[in-house]
């Protein structure tokens, strides 16, 4: 049977890029200390920017994880699509939700 | 006499018109648009129908011209039907100074009325027509809805929280109300009238009803009897801020913050009192969680809301003031 | 389209075996697919049964037909059977599963094995919640509310919610399924732009089941966790809050709805260019409003919430919202009436479904925008006129596609025709029968009659008999199809690789299809509904 | 994996299905399925994470009371487990990919060793939580939600006690779900362990190894989340 045509949407690039194992562990250090910054962050007192330190920190975390152990920086755009949307809905839910939460006590403008 | 074939419940309320003007503006609009189509539709399906295996149809795939149309103008007809609707919907939530106010309580399939004067009601609630009436709703279980189709109003009673609806009769006569969230198997029951009356009818009305106590007195009964009046009291030795006309305007909390006194903000002053402390008070407070009931809340929020600043005030009801006991478990 | 007599071809996926083990342990999408028609048609009879309860007792005003408790079960298995058993998976798992392999020109979706662990996670969830309903029943409506189905239900709450909670998983993995074949297995020459617009919109309705599902997921699961062991996520007690759990059971359902509404739009799409043989009005306008309803969808679920005390501010932003996402929804309708101008309109079966849903769905959707302004909706919301909103729409729009459907593809799938004359009569009936069920509700609603009565006020009973009677009409109406088309199985006559000269690649294979559906891999050359160019056969070994 | 294809062709693969036409495009393929049902995850979970979000606007002191209450160093400790784990899964797939198949199979048993670790801190710090509420008598220092809940154990009274619930609730809501991300994701690494041991991936196909690589490393993201979200916000 005559070889078919590779079909159209079918990715070019080899197998599976190789990342050397030295990435691998260099990420892991990162990540422990990323663990102690954590730790000793959540020491001291931001005021209110307590959650948005702690989220940074983990979110520098994940990204590492993410791009490094998963891959995804050697993935195709397509796989970032896929990262990106499902990101993307989960703002929509938190932060919709929180237009409500947040703006249930403001008091009624008086009208004119 | 209501025509045989009613179409829209009667207008008996100063928003009914609004609404229906706002419906029938939406039916205009949208009624428009189906009949385009479908006539359209039809014609379109009927003088071009096949007449032969080999008629050769146009090649048309589209024009920008056309699309770009039939976006844009319904979109600037749908911005009318918003902003009319927000518009309407923010008078809904904004209650006239003037409102004489009714709590609501809805029970597992009963209304549970209580007007300013203390009378109380189940089921029913009687109005002076032409007078707004600010509706405070809550409810002891779960979610229900106070439902007056007349008056076009609708509103959660949900658990926990108060929700707030206001309406002016416009129409004297007796409209239904139903309860509109399900709320289990008697939710079908959960029904009611409201009546619209004449003013002076409606003072004759009051009059017959058992002397009521007004939540005010049943309000300074309890805060009394709680002990409340031990540290929330107009003189120095107050260790509890001063309530008297504190009610409504905004109070600087121990976070920074500044919140308006309104009733959600007493009542969880009652039942927690850390969670919102007043500036450069301590929490010593203890908490009335489970001690006070739903009834005995609004009449403690009627009552702390009656409390006027004592220019020459009679002094405040001289009980030697007692120790304040040791306050519940200190918070932290 | 040829007239001589049509013989049906010796070798077909029918054939690949008849015993239990080649259905239940198949991994042809095909097949699968057929698995799928078979248990969606006894949910739906099930989920009409539970209708026709409802509508009975609907009959008198005083509700004396039966128990509160037993119409409070009724209209609840109605809700439950007919949303996440029927109308979830009705087009994607039986159109979708059969004909998406065979559109873009691949051999199978690419997880086989997933397909068939999807229609078994179907089958236990179906099988779960049915016991659910049957050994005790559940009434809390299928939209769960608490603080009554966590506290206050002395249902089989628990056992409902696990069910619909495995069952949402085989709705995922065939969204996921959908997503991977899509992008991954088009044959070559066939670039996004010369997909059908089938494909488009069950590519979209598979983000909204990937993406949405999961949400309800974790929802029911907190509900049922609740109840079992006391959990105090939504108890107004301890200071949880019962419209945190309308938020999160809404995140997803709103965008369900459009689950339900996408792959019926993408029938219409292949039906209207078939018959009336013409290109398709505006393919990019269509193909990317498809996705437009799909990102949407997920930013206007707090619609529902407008009178539960939620923001007032907040709620303007979703009734904002809300209208705009009917704008994708009316773009599509403008452009299937101009697919008819100057072509040449055949008036079969599907077509005349084709017209139903624009005409029917066309009122759902407008009716929606008197939900959407907040105004209005105060006085609407929790009324009939919400019933007979969302009924326009998943009844007129999404039932009439899956019917449009199943008879357009029919000869494909079976290899046989139907007669023509009854598919007309039964549409006609069911046309008529939806009509006089819903548009009366229309009236009550605005008369102010809320939802989930048992007993109503007397003023309402003239209005509620009509809807009855409307209700068995349309229950009869749906009886014919479900009759001439199994008939059509054994006596129905051979129909031939394309008896409606349809363009698309499903048309170019023999029906019914063979395993492997394509001997070689097509190569596609044409631009999609090119019906100006004489049918392709498709090069057969 | 599967038959061997009808086809003929020289460079057929046992393990190539007969659906897919090379193997480059099933790997893309499983790859992207992975990917997307990771995608689906994160919403499965990121319900969760929005009420967290909601209830800590709502109850900012019994969260930070209820968290106070848990020990950081055990979530400390169980994070680094965990990374651990992330770490030999990564060397594991690298194993697979340069062909080296006995670490493959070493790497694969560390991660599941470390997981079992994590599973096992995770049983004594539920323990201590839940063993209280059994039998008659006092429940002090019940913390699971319900009559038994003791909230004098975190100094709080009235409705603060119910926000607790909430917190505690939330706290093995969340980790709950996430142990049994992983007490699921344990027998498949068995599974693959057992697979490659008898040698069935090559440099060409490991595709497995990589799908079960990237689950385990999304549930160690989750906890990468979850250990600040839970365990530090009342430590100030």
């Amino acid at each position: 049977m005559s070889e078919q045509l590779a079909p159209e949407s079918q990715p070019t690039h080899p197998r599976g890029h190789v990342v050397s194992w030295k990435v691998y562990l260099a990420v892991f250090l990162a990540l422990c200390a990323l663990t102690v910054i954590t730790v000793q962050v959540a020491g001291h007192d931001f005021g209110p920017f307590n959650l948005v330190v702690a989220l940074g920190v983990a979110i520098t975390k994940a990204t590492l994880v993410v791009l490094y152990f998963m891959h995804a920086r050697y993935s195709e755009r397509l796989t970032h699509l896929v990262i990106a949307s499902s990101l993307a809905f989960f703002v929509i839910l938190v932060f919709l939700l929180l237009a409500d939460y947040l703006s249930r006590p403001w008091p009624l403008v008086a009208a004119g | 006499m209501s025509p045989a074939f009613p179409l829209a419940p009667a207008r008996a309320s100063s928003v009914a018109g609004e609404v229906d003007a706002l419906f029938l503006f939406i039916l205009g609009v949208t009624g428009l648009v189906a009949l385009g189509i479908w006539i359209a539709l039809f014609y379109f399906a009927i003088r071009y129908r096949r007449r032969s295996e080999d008629d050769r149809p146009a090649e048309i795939h589209g024009s920008l011209v056309l699309e770009l149309t039939w976006t844009i103008v319904p979109l600037l007809l749908m911005i009318a039907m918003f902003v009319w609707g927000a518009k309407l919907f923010f008078h809904l939530h904004r209650p006239p100074d003037d409102a004489m106010s009714v709590s609501v309580v809805g029970k597992r399939w009963m209304w549970k009325l209580q007007h300013p004067t203390g009378q109380r009601e189940i089921g029913e609630l009687h109005v002076p027509v032409g007078r707004a009436v600010k509706l405070v709703i809550t409810s002891e279980d779960t979610i229900h809805s106070f439902f007056v189709p007349a008056f076009r109003i609708k509103k959660d009673a949900v658990p926990g929280r108060y929700n707030m609806a206001w309406f002016r009769a416009t129409k004297t006569g007796s409209y239904h109300l139903f309860c509109a969230e399900y709320c289990g198997t008697e939710h079908s029951r959960m029904i009611g009238r409201v009546v619209v009356m004449e003013p002076e009818e409606y003072q004759v009305w009051l009059a017959g009803g058992p002397a009521p106590e007004s939540p005010v007195l049943a309000g300074e009964k309890l805060f009394s009897e709680l002990n409340c009046i031990t540290c929330h009291r107009p003189d120095d030795a107050a260790r509890g801020p001063v309530l008297h006309g504190s009610f409504g305007r905004s109070v600087s909390l121990a976070s920074g913050e500044r919140v308006v006194a309104d009733a959600a903000y007493v009542r969880e002053s009652i039942l927690s009192p850390a969670a919102k402390l007043a500036a450069g008070y301590q929490p010593v407070m203890p908490t009335y969680q489970g001690q006070v009931s739903e009834e005995q809340l609004i009449s403690l929020i009627a009552y702390i809301e009656s409390l006027r600043v004592p220019s020459e005030a009679a002094p405040a009801p001289g009980r030697a003031p007692a120790r304040a006991r040791a306050g519940g478990a200190e918070s932290r | 389209m040829t007239s001589e007599r049509q013989t049906l071809p010796e070798e077909h996926y029918l054939k690949a075996g008849w015993d239990l083990k080649s259905w239940l342990l198949t991994t042809d999408h095909k097949r699968i697919g057929l698995l799928y028609l078979v248990s969606i048609t006894f949910m739906f009879a099930i989920g009409s049964l539970y209708a026709g309860i409802v509508r009975f007792n609907l009959l008198v005003p005083d509700g004396s037909q039966m128990s509160a408790e037993a119409y409070n079960k009724a209209f609840t298995g109605h809700g439950v059977v007919m949303v996440f058993f029927f109308l979830i998976p009705s087009i994607p798992a039986t159109l979708g599963n059969f004909l998406i392999p065979l559109m873009i020109g691949a051999k199978d979706l690419a997880f086989p094995r997933i397909n068939l662990l999807s229609w078994y996670i179907y089958v236990v969830g179906a099988a779960l919640t049915m016991w659910a309903l049957v050994t005790g029943g559940l009434d809390t409506g299928w939209t769960f509310y608490t603080p009554y189905s966590t506290a206050l239900s002395e249902s089989n709450v628990e056992l409902a919610a696990i069910g619909i909670f495995i069952a949402g998983f085989s709705s995922i993995l065939t969204g996921l399924n959908f997503i991977v074949t899509i992008h991954k297995m088009r044959a070559p020459g066939l670039s996004w732009f010369r997909l059908p617009l089938f494909v488009w919109a069950h590519y979209a309705t598979s983000i909204i089941q990937v993406l949405g599902t999961p949400v309800i997921a974790i929802t029911i699961l907190l509900v049922a966790l609740e109840r079992i062991f006391h959990f105090g996520f939504f108890d107004p007690n301890r200071g949880g809050d019962p419209i945190l759990f309308q938020h999160l059971f809404w995140f997803y359902s709103h965008p369900a709805v459009y689950i339900m509404i996408l792959p019926s739009m993408g029938v219409i799409s292949e039906i209207v260019t078939c018959f009336s043989r013409k290109r398709i009005f505006g393919y990019s306008f269509i193909a990317m409003s498809s996705l437009a309803i799909a990102a949407l969808g997920f930013l206007v679920w707090a619609h529902h919430l407008f009178v539960s005390g939620m923001s007032v501010y907040s709620a303007m932003v979703f009734s904002a919202l809300s209208f705009l996402v009917a704008v994708p929804s009316a773009i599509k309708t403008f452009n299937w009436t101009a697919t008819l101008y100057r072509g040449s309109v055949k008036w079969d079966t599907p077509m005349i479904y084709v017209f139903c849903f624009i005409g029917l769905f066309l009122i759902g959707g407008l009716t929606g925008l008197f939900l959407a302004s907040l105004g209005v909706d105060v006085h609407l919301t929790d009324t009939y006129f919400v019933v007979a909103h969302f009924h326009y729409i998943m009844v007129g729009g999404a039932i009439m596609g899956y019917l449009g459907g199943l008879h357009f593809w029919w000869p494909k799938i079976t290899g046989r025709k139907y007669v023509e004359a009854w598919g007309k009569v039964s549409s006609l009936l069911v046309f008529v029968g939806f009509n006089l069920t819903f548009f009366p509700q229309f009236v009550l609603g605005y008369l102010g009659m809320p939802r989930r009565y048992h007993a109503y006020p007397e003023e309402f009973q003239i209005l509620n008999v009509l809807s009855t009677a409307g209700a068995t009409i349309l229950g009869f109406g749906y009886l014919f199809p479900f009759s001439y088309l199994t008939h059509s199985v054994f006596r129905g006559e051979p129909a031939g690789d394309n008896p409606w000269g349809a363009k698309g690649l499903e048309w170019t294979t023999q029906s019914p299809p063979t395993t492997h559906n394509f001997d070689l891999i097509p190569v596609v050359t044409e631009e999609p509904y090119d019906y100006a160019s004489p049918p392709k056969e498709a090069a057969r070994v | 994996m599967s038959e061997l294809a009808a086809h003929g062709g020289a460079e057929h693969h046992p393990a190539l299905q007969h659906h897919f036409t090379s193997l480059e495009q099933q790997r893309a393929a499983s790859s992207l399925g992975m990917w997307v049902f990771i995608a689906q995850e994160v919403l499965f979970f990121g319900g969760l994470f929005a009420t967290y979000t909601v209830y800590r606007t709502q109850y900012p002191d019994a969260f930070s009371a209820g968290s106070h209450h848990l020990s950081w160093k055990i979530g400390f400790f169980n994070t680094l487990v965990l990374i651990g784990s992330s770490l030999t899964m990564a060397m594991g797939v690298y194993s697979a990919a340069t062909g080296k198949k006995n670490r493959v199979v070493g790497f694969i048993l560390a991660t599941i060793l470390l997981g079992s670790v994590f599973l096992g801190v995770k049983y004594f710090e539920y323990g201590d939580k839940i063993r209280p509420c059994f039998g008659d008598g006092s429940h002090a220092g019940c913390l699971v939600p319900g009559e038994r809940f003791d909230a004098s154990a975190l100094h709080l009274a009235g409705p603060a006690a119910g926000h607790a619930q909430i917190f505690f609730s939330l706290y093995f809501g969340m980790t709950g779900l996430h142990a049994l991300h992983m007490i699921i994701g344990i027998p498949i690494l068995l599974l693959i362990a057992y697979w490659s041991w008898r040698g069935r991936y090559s440099p060409e196909y490991h595709t497995p190894v990589e799908l079960v690589g990237l689950y385990w490393h999304f549930v160690d993201i989750v906890w990468i989340f979850l250990f600040p979200l839970l365990y530090l916000i009342g430590s100030h």
